[in-house]
């Protein structure tokens, strides 16, 4: 089990030791109403297991960069997920099918070999006696899971998922029982607006309590959070989704423009941003 | 066997290098491997000034390959020289400036001032980025300008040698091949990226802000065993081959049809510890081909009857 | 919507055509589709006299891609017009015969016999073959010779319109557009093979008995995306666009960059009901993605900001 | 089940009713001694069952070409194989791992997609009362497998393998009982040698019969049988196995010198040739 990260820990710092290594896919899970998708139904997300690589510590917010042997030469990049936990041997994540290699990762079979960097980049700030809100948009959720497993203290904690997808689809059975959470489904425009309406007014509520807001999910979602952390002045971290080629800050490929300076790197410097540092 | 190759006086234990905006400052890989094991490590290619790069996207997945178009953001030779090559095992590995100006005399300056740092092994002359406008890949698509570039900087490198790198993106390489060498290179490196294209038919828009980009991975490997083929057979000058490296197969490919040493790239970003696994790999493969030394094998190419 | 496309006068019920060399003589497809389902047929390429073509070993799997050295293998051009055009549906789908000789002068000798044939609907003159020594590459490479073949072809083809098509080889591929654009002819179709090359080292030989050869497919897309984007900026001609189609999607991209019809290319070798796939799952898509007419999806590329 | 072949039919006649179809995997199966490699026991061979396209006809001889869906873009080409059956709606090959694509192939899955066009090309003659030498040189096997199942009278047959892998590699519990056959091993050139004049005497005896020879495997193997046919001018057939990219005769990049005129496509003019018609 890798170490547990202590609150006091500046959270913006690289990780201490990544490690590339080939791993083995320990199981691969639908979670979702059924895969009944003649019926109309919901695409399923996805579980993958690994075995956990031999990494000396990591902490929630940071990820992994993952390629399957089987691509061969093409697909060619790896691709990055949220470290979801890592615990007890084995190292999850949680994903979506929206692409040519997520569409791969979902024909992965128990056994195959897969090559994995990491622990990556940033991590979530974890304050002790601060109230904390989590904003998940969707997938948004993977990194909340582990940073709510190894936050010392579930009373500052709140999370707020807003998600599209049927609820099933989402593996709300990972977060540690007795986190506080609100599950809000958006499936029309005013269902939307009313979220966004919920938001603001979270977000206020934590700058007037001088909390802070821990925010990841698709780039309009993180757009409206950052418009709201820099209008209500509460500390706010963003957790950026770039597309990437190499995860290790050499190819300056997911770069994202700064609040001044010139454009920093999703994978080393983010992907967990304060909402100041950046422009989005 | 001895892995060693001498290429202009540099001594490389192992022909294996990293490619100029592939391998980062070269720090970013620490963690994946001993840098020390590499034949030489050419770092991202460095500017007089700062330059902040291309907007967004720059990047995208092509079959077997990627377009970039970065747009040569980097930090400036000055703070390369004093933030990152003191912390560069630049004793014991090779380090290699890649250089980019928008012109003669500007390259010639840059080139001086890198020249003089000791922990600088080489000059690696950037004249074929198809991602700056101002000059770029002009530089190497023109005979004269390329002879006028190398011939620049050669002027102010002082002992230290001069690489200068070629553009696929031209109707006849060997004729930029020659007029750089007759204007003092080197040493030539081959080949930067090819210019192409990606859509998205979707948002109708192109797949990087700046349109085009340049094309590299193994996709575009036959095309630089070609150019590297050619260059090898119409010059007298060690060859630095590039292009869809990713294994050491493909290392012995390109040393086959002529290259003294090579350049790993794009395959970087495949796995991070890519480059120090084929420098691992090598001396196994060699074994296995009954390689006896890098003379009998490079550019030992039969033709059929 | 109306998939039909015209060209140069030549009516196509839809944007998908088969390239050269790609697709035999159109009869070998017969068990996997049905031809008149397809906007045009371009059969290999054919020279005056039959050919041998190269030795072997002629082609080579590449990353995404592949390397030919056929040769323009070919039964020539009259046996392809007795033997081969009458069992072709030529009066329901435009057959375009490609063409292939050493100097201008036969150009347009073998023009101007196929021309006369009622069942040839265009010419494309193949400039840019890299595999035949003579000429070949070299007109396609040469704004000058490039305008000098258009012109003699073009004197001798009647209302047959002429097809140039072009070479990436090259370091500016619009100027070679414009040459044979102000040379007469009737559309550009591009891209022709890249020249590559790919080795074996444990024989030390070149895969292909000819040392280089042409790469084609997917992996060579990038660029052929961006000569039709380039070309179709540059000139006021129809152009067909190919390189690496290998889907539907495929398709849509290059007419988004401003081709007005497509050809598949190697992609038939994957499967050889390839271009009857794409020609039919081509409405599905262009109704998903909400395209109302080719006139509003042409060359509606739009830019970052 | 598939017409069987009548007899009169002429040999090399291009295949009726090729199709090409998207059919499933039925199952792969290991043939060997035991997969145990880091024993130093040889890699085993593979038969690979097939969902049976819908074909009107096939012959002996014939080939088809593979593609799995799961290959996307790379590998590119689909690969040939010999139709080793075609019976009670399943096609199978027999196959030996030698390079990127078989190798992809070993680690197919039963129900994956694949592309299938066939049956391609010529195929072997079926003479009537004719003494009938079946040469096979390793996986030359594969198609006599099926040539030796269709035949109408066993008695006419004898076949030869001459291998190198252990002799638990080859399905030999495939061939028809009682059809008369040698097996021997080349480990060494000795073997090998001796291999070569045991042909020599066989051939030159169904040169004396009038018979027929019949020939399939390893290039430098099919030229020694080219050579041994032309000497003694016994009635030869050779399939080849060039390198092809199309499989339908469209690409010209499987072509074999002729005997006389220009290169001829072994794909859809071969890849069953009488001797005399070509040059090896
Ligand atoms: C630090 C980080 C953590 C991530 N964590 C998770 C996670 O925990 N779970 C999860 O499901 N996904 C996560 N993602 C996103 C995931 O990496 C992408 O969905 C994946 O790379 C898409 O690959 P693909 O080949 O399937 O899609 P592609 O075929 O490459 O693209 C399909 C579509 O998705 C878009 N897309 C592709 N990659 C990205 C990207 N990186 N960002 C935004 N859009 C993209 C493309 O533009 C295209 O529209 C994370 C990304 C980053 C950078
Ligand atoms: C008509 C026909 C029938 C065939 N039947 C069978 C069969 O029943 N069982 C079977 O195992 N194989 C058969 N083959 C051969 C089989 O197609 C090749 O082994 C296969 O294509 C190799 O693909 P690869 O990607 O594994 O090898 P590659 O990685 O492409 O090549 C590996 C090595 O094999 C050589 N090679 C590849 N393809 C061929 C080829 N077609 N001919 C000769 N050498 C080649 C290469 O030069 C290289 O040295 C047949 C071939 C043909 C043309
Ligand atoms: C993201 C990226 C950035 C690059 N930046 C540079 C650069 O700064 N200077 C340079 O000379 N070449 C640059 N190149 C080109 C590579 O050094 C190399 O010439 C090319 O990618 C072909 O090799 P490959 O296929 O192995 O990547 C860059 C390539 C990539 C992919
Ligand atoms: C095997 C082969 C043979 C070809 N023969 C010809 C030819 O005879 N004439 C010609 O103009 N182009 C020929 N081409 C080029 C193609 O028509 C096409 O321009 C090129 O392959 C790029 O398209 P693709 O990537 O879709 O294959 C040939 C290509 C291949 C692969
Ligand atoms: S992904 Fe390469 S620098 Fe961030
Ligand atoms: S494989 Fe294409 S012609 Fe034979």
């Amino acid at each position: 089990m890798p170490d547990p990260v202590s609150p006091e820990e500046a959270s913006s710092k690289p990780p201490l030791h990544p490690t590339c290594e080939e791993t083995t896919v320990v199981s691969l899970t639908p979670v979702g109403p059924s895969i009944d998708i003649a019926a109309g139904a919901d695409k399923p997300l996805w579980l993958l297991d690994l075995v956990l690589p031999n990494w000396g510590r990591w902490r929630p917010g940071q990820f992994v960069m993952l390629r399957p042997a089987a691509w061969g030469l093409d697909p060619l990049w790896a691709r990055p997920f949220s470290i979801c936990m890592a615990e007890a041997g084995v190292l999850r994540v949680f994903f979506q099918d929206v692409g040519r290699g997520t569409a791969a990762l979902t024909r992965i079979r128990p056994g195959e070999r897969v090559v994995v960097w990491g622990p990556l980049g940033t991590s979530f700030a974890i304050r002790p006696q601060t109230p904390t809100l989590l904003l998940a948009g969707g997938m948004g959720l993977a990194p909340f899971i582990g940073y709510a497993r190894v936050h010392p203290d579930l009373t500052d904690l709140h999370l707020i998922l807003g998600h599209r997808q049927d609820q099933a689809c989402y593996p709300l059975n990972l977060l540690p029982e007795g986190l506080s959470k609100e599950i809000m489904r958006q499936q029309s425009e005013e269902e939307l607006q009313a979220f966004v309406e919920h938001l603001e007014r979270k977000v206020l509520d934590y700058a007037v309590r001088d909390g802070l807001v821990l925010a990841c999910g698709p780039h309009p979602f993180l757009r409206a959070v950052h418009g709201l952390a820099l209008r209500h002045g509460v500390k706010t971290q963003l957790s950026l989704e770039n597309r990437m080629a190499c995860g290790v800050g050499a190819c300056l490929g997911c770069v994202t423009e700064a609040a001044q300076g010139p454009p920093v790197r999703v994978c080393n410097q983010g992907p967990v941003f304060w909402a100041t540092d950046i422009k989005l | 066997m001895d892995l060693s190759v001498t290429i202009a006086g540099l001594r490389l234990k192992n022909p294996i290098l990293t490619a100029s905006g592939t391998f980062g400052y070269g720090l970013e890989f620490t963690p994946y491997g001993d840098l020390k094991a590499l034949g030489g490590i050419v770092v991202k290619g460095l500017s007089w000034e700062p330059r902040e790069g291309n907007p967004m996207p720059r990047i995208a997945e092509t079959p077997c390959g990627m377009l970039n178009a970065i747009g040569l953001q980097n930090i400036g030779a000055r703070e390369f020289v004093e933030k990152k090559l003191p912390h560069l095992p630049w004793a014991e590995v090779p380090v290699i400036a890649n250089l980019y100006a928008c012109d003669a005399e500007e390259f010639a300056r840059l080139a001086e001032y890198l020249a003089a740092q000791e922990g600088v092994a080489a000059l690696e002359v950037n004249i074929s980025c198809p991602n700056v406008r101002a000059g770029g890949v002009l530089f190497g698509q023109d005979p004269v300008q390329a002879a006028q570039v190398t011939r620049a900087v050669k002027a102010r490198s002082g002992t230290k040698p001069v690489i200068v790198k070629l553009s696929p993106n031209v109707t006849d390489i060997t004729a930029i091949a020659k007029a750089a060498a007759d204007a003092g290179a080197d040493a030539l490196a081959l080949i930067n990226t090819l210019t192409g294209m990606a859509v998205d038919i979707r948002t109708r828009r192109p797949r990087l802000a700046n349109v085009v980009g340049g094309l590299s991975g193994p996709a575009v490997k036959p095309v630089a065993l070609r150019c590297v083929h050619q260059v090898c057979r119409a010059v007298d000058l060690p060859v630095l081959g590039m292009g869809g490296i990713s294994s050491a197969e493909d290392v012995l490919e390109f040393i086959l049809v002529g290259a003294s040493a090579v350049q790993v790239g794009t395959a970087n970003f495949l796995r991070p510890d890519m480059s120090f696994r084929i420098a691992a790999q090598l001396p196994t493969l060699l074994h296995e081909l009954n390689v006896s030394s890098w003379e009998e094998f490079r550019g030992a190419l039969q033709t059929w009857i």
